[in-house]
């Protein structure tokens, strides 16, 4: 291998080339964004700082179109809702004390985008993801949900996803050793070139293990372990690619990359025991998972949250792939990475800790004084910003919001319009429901996850809630349901909310457990369709306000904007998620009926 | 009673397998595959899972491990052994049992509650069963099809070594239904199915599976 | 009756873990000097007489390989 | 640095599920004319030039392929 170091764009070029063109627009940027980014910095921004600052204020990572109306799940927790709650919205996942010293931390997430590219690899990175997001709270992954979402049974569309995420979601999720306790599968024409993959994980650690992500204690280090670093998902910013650089594609760039990742997941079973093993020896001051911005959201979010600056040397990062620029390094997205904070101290035992279990570690950098984030490249300077602006000051949106005209006539279309089966068809017509694949079993999906593995599975498919034990000397559990209806929520995306959570809330009670706290994974059309964001404000409105009634925090969630196909927008589709709390799982009430003779049948509600 | 567990990089049912020594009151050493060393234990499990991410082969990579030579050296004495899923796969690849295990005919992952006959309950692992006995117990894996030549199966068959068959159909493609297999001396055992997911009926199908490691109690705590 | 080889591996840029677990046994196995390890398919097809190249390049693309993530290669050899 | 290609396939006499689920799906698909289709694996390694013939074999044999149920080539290509 050359050791010739590529010419990359540094501070110093930025500085004595104030006018250069940047390829701003097609990383994502738009002009007052750039020119933003020019103030901030007081000049143009290099090749590495516009590449981190287009990733990190980027729809996925800011929130920029959503912010201002997910302030209303803050503005409507009160002080009750938040007694049991230890990280909420802001974390990379939302925890809460579950009584006996046990705190759970859930989340969900989507990876709708790339498992219709690559339906295995898409789904199977987007399990890894979340386990990760979970693993970086300080907490073991103990079960994993998959919410899904498909165009109709019969469009050859959905035969060639469907077989691939779940056998993606299975093969991750099996292979980290986390059973699958439930999910959900629904097909509409909607999502037809738009399947949603969500992903939901829960931990549980002890209450005084929580970790947060943050880089603080000047001379602190900062390490980098798990894989090495390849040119996966850099595809946007491979037009930044340098004119030195000598690639056989032409036109100096290098050629168009899938911007598809790879799983390992076994890297990252390997990854999550040694995180458990670096937390319980207590030599972690500070921890970030690397995924969507892969280095650019660790080191910025990290920086940004802590109480100092930091300064990360990129050269020392390890790769895969020859030639890659700082740019690429920065945001590629390769999966089985963390970022950890550790004191000098303790760098011996957690570098021997990663040895044991055969997990590349090394030191990329360290917290200084000040609070600049700087990365330099053999020496040069080639990012120089303050990490606030790139992780936590991004753009805010208020986007145009407008009910869509066709909502009335879409509510006035009432089913009392439909005409009734008549008498002798009804039987005709429950079978026909029955085998809808909306409705028929989906065991087909279910019995490629292992539901076993771990040996604390209580209740999983096809019960209304999956339930796993925490602790097995005191039965402690917790129970977890993922649910929304979108044609509900098309029709009225306030109420279809609110449908989701007390759908979910009730599949958690019913198998004994009592609500605690709700997850939410957003999925909607095109914010910068005001008609998608009159059903994304109302749907948060619904579910908060939802969730003040019961008296139960939201406490994180995700949002999956851009889902649709050319103009149409998929269904609205919130999916809720909600964790209960059971005392002693032994009392769990399996779903069904029949598992005692003389049994009653009750109906409750109306 | 001290059983070991093994623990490889990517082993997943190690804790199952450790609680199931301890439903039958024995104890669980845990074993790293790293070591050269059985830690003076009187049985040895090789759990499940997905050692070295089961690439190559299903157990190709850890049957080199360091500790599976002792694990060998230790059976070649009459030391009981069993391995579960992934642990049956090493133990083919490690050539403690014969033949292999390959992908599932229908090439899908499945996880299911399996009827299984006892057809050998003279192992070191099977003596608390009826032989004939049908017991309920997970079976999740992608690659649990049994194969060998004809002459190694006239052999298992003809000499009693078919410790469990799938019953109610073959799940996985396996070569006469075989879902567990032991070794000449009947102190190795591997199975696909997992008995260490079926010790209680709050987290498993059945505890129908406790029996193999109360038999192993039995054969050490007798012998 | 022809016989055709399909080779299918991952594309160069993509993670390739199986390979790499292979290429980080062998030194533990005792055998050094193998740099790198790339893993991937192999298929062998028997194949009548009229099926032209066209239609195994077809065949290779849209189904035995996947195209986002690998490259593939068709050989027709002596039987 | 030599370049060395190692054909794992399952043996004839061995079930072959994933061979057998192409071929099964080719006429699905509008391929005719091949009637069987087994598949292996194919592995791709860079070898230091005293990496002889015999330990290639052994790599093979022990290690790469499974000699209860598959067969194996190794062959040195032109880089
Ligand atoms: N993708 C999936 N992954 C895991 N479990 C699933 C999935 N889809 C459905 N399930 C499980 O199957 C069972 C039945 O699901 P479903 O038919 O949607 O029931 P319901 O309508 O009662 O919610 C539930 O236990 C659910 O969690």
């Amino acid at each position: 291998m050359t050791a010739e170091i590529l010419k990359v764009d540094t501070v110093k070029d930025a500085e004595s080339t104030p006018d250069q063109e940047q390829p701003y627009r097609e990383l994502g940027l738009k002009d007052d964004e750039y020119a933003r980014i020019k103030e901030i910095l007081g000049r143009r921004p290099t090749d590495a700082e516009l590449a981190m600052y287009s990733v990190m204020w980027s729809e996925h990572c800011s929130y920029k179109s959503s912010k201002v109306h997910l302030k209303y799940f803050g503005e409507t927790t009160t002080d009750e809702m938040r007694e049991k709650m230890l990280a909420g919205i802001g974390e990379n996942a939302g925890v809460v004390d579950i009584g006996d010293g046990w705190a759970i931390t859930f989340k969900a997430e989507s990876h709708n985008h790339p498992s219709y590219v690559e339906p295995y690899q898409g789904a199977a990175t987007g399990v890894g993801g979340i386990v990760r997001d979970i693993l970086a709270m300080g907490a073991r992954p103990l079960a994993v949900m998959d919410p899904l979402r498909f165009g109709p049974a019969d469009a050859p569309d959905t035969r060639r996803v469907l077989p691939g995420i779940v056998a993606g979601v299975g093969g991750y999720g099996n292979c980290l050793g986390l059973p699958n306790i439930g999910g959900e599968v629904v097909f509409d024409a909607t999502y037809a070139g738009n399947p949603l993959v969500n992903a939901l994980c829960v931990g549980a650690m002890r209450v005084e293990d929580l970790h947060l992500a943050h880089a603080s204690g000047t001379g602190n280090k900062v390490i980098l372990f798990g894989a090495r670093t390849g040119l996966d998902g850099i595809g946007g910013v491979s037009v930044l690619a340098s004119e030195t650089f000598d690639d056989t594609a032409g036109a100096g760039k290098r050629k168009k990359l899938p911007s598809v990742q790879v799983g390992d997941p076994f890297t990252e079973k390997v990854l999550i025991e040694c995180c458990l093993e670096l937390f319980a020896e207590r030599i972690v001051v500070g921890i970030q998972d690397l995924g969507g911005a892969g280095l650019a959201c660790a080191t910025s979010e990290l920086a940004s949250a802590g109480d100092g600056g930091m300064h990360v040397y990129l050269e020392r990062v390890p790769l895969r792939a020859t030639g890659m620029m700082p740019a690429e390094i920065l945001s590629s997205e390769s999966q089985e990475r963390m970022c950890a904070v550790v004191r000098p101290e303790d760098l011996d035992a957690f570098m021997a800790v990663c040895a044991k279990w055969d997990v590349i570690a090394t030191e990329i950098g360290e917290v200084t004084e000040g609070d600049r984030l700087v990365i330099t490249w053999h020496g040069e300077v080639v990012l120089d910003v303050p990490p606030r602006t790139v992780a936590h000051e991004g753009p805010v949106y208020e986007r145009p919001i407008e009910r869509p005209a066709d909502q009335d006539a879409l509510q006035a279309d009432a089913p009392d319009r439909l005409p009734k089966p008549a008498d002798g068809e009804l039987l005709e017509l429950v079978k026909t429901m029955a085998a809808s694949p909306n409705l028929a079993s989906k065991r087909w999906v279910t019995q490629q996850y292992d539901r076993y593995v771990r040996g604390g599975t209580v209740l999983a498919q096809p019960s209304d809630s999956g339930m796993i034990r925490i602790d097995e000397s005191t039965h402690r559990g917790v129970a977890l349901a993922t649910d929304c209806n979108g044609r509900y929520t098309r029709l009225d995306p306030y109420a279809g909310a609110q449908l989701a959570l007390a759908e979910a809330y009730r599949n958690v009670a019913t198998s004994g457990a009592t609500p605690v706290a709700v997850t939410n994974c957003l999925n909607f059309g095109s914010p910068e369709d005001p008609g998608v964001m009159w059903q994304f404000e109302q749907a948060v409105k619904g579910l908060a306000d939802g969730c003040a009634e019961l008296g139960i925090p939201v406490t994180g969630g995700n949002v999956s904007f851009y889902n649709q196909t050319g103009s149409t927008a998929i269904l609205p589709t919130p999916v809720v998620g909600v964790l209960g709390v059971i005392d002693d799982v032994r009392r769990r009430i399996p779903t069904g009926i029949g598992a005692e003779a003389g049994e009653t049948l009750l109906l409750l509600g109306e | 009673m001290r059983v070991g567990v093994i623990t490889f990089p990517g082993t997943l049912d190690d804790v199952d397998a450790e609680r199931a020594v301890r439903y039958a009151d024995g104890e669980a050493v845990p074993l790293w595959h790293a070591d050269h060393d059985l830690k003076g234990v009187d049985a040895v499990i090789v759990p499940g899972g997905f050692s070295y991410g089961d690439y190559l082969r299903c157990g190709a990579i850890a049957r080199f491990a360091p500790v599976m030579q002792e694990v060998v050296e230790a059976a070649n004495k009459g030391m009981p052994v069993l391995g579960i899923c992934n642990g049956f796969q090493i133990l083919c690849e490690a050539h403690l049992l014969p033949g292999a295990l390959v992908r599932n005919s229908k090439l899908h992952f499945v996880c299911r509650d399996q009827w299984l006959t006892v057809e050998n309950n003279e192992t070191a692992w099977t003596t608390r069963y009826d032989r004939g006995a049908e017991v309920l117990v997970p079976l999740k894996s992608g690659e649990g099809g049994y194969q060998a030549d004809q002459r190694t199966l006239d052999e298992l068959e003809g000499e009693g070594r078919v410790v469990f068959r799938y019953a109610g159909g073959n799940p996985n493609g396996s070569r006469n239904g075989i879902a567990g297999i032991t070794s000449a001396n009947g102190r190795v055992v591997g199975l696909m199915p997992h008995p260490e997911h079926a010790i209680d009926a709050l987290t498993g199908p059945t505890d129908d599976g406790l029996g193999m490691f109360l038999s192993l109690v039995d054969s050490v705590v007798g012998a | 009756m022809a016989r055709v080889v399909v080779d299918v591996m991952p594309k160069p840029e993509i993670l390739d873990p199986q390979g790499q677990a292979v290429a980080n046994a062998l030194p533990r196995l005792g055998f050094d000097g193998i740099t790198t390890v790339r893993q991937g398919k192999h298929f062998e097809l028997e194949v009548a007489d009229d099926v032209d190249d066209a239609t195994l390049a077809k065949i290779a693309e849209t189904f035995l390989a996947n195209p986002v993530i690998e490259d593939w290669v068709v050989r027709r050899v002596e039987a």
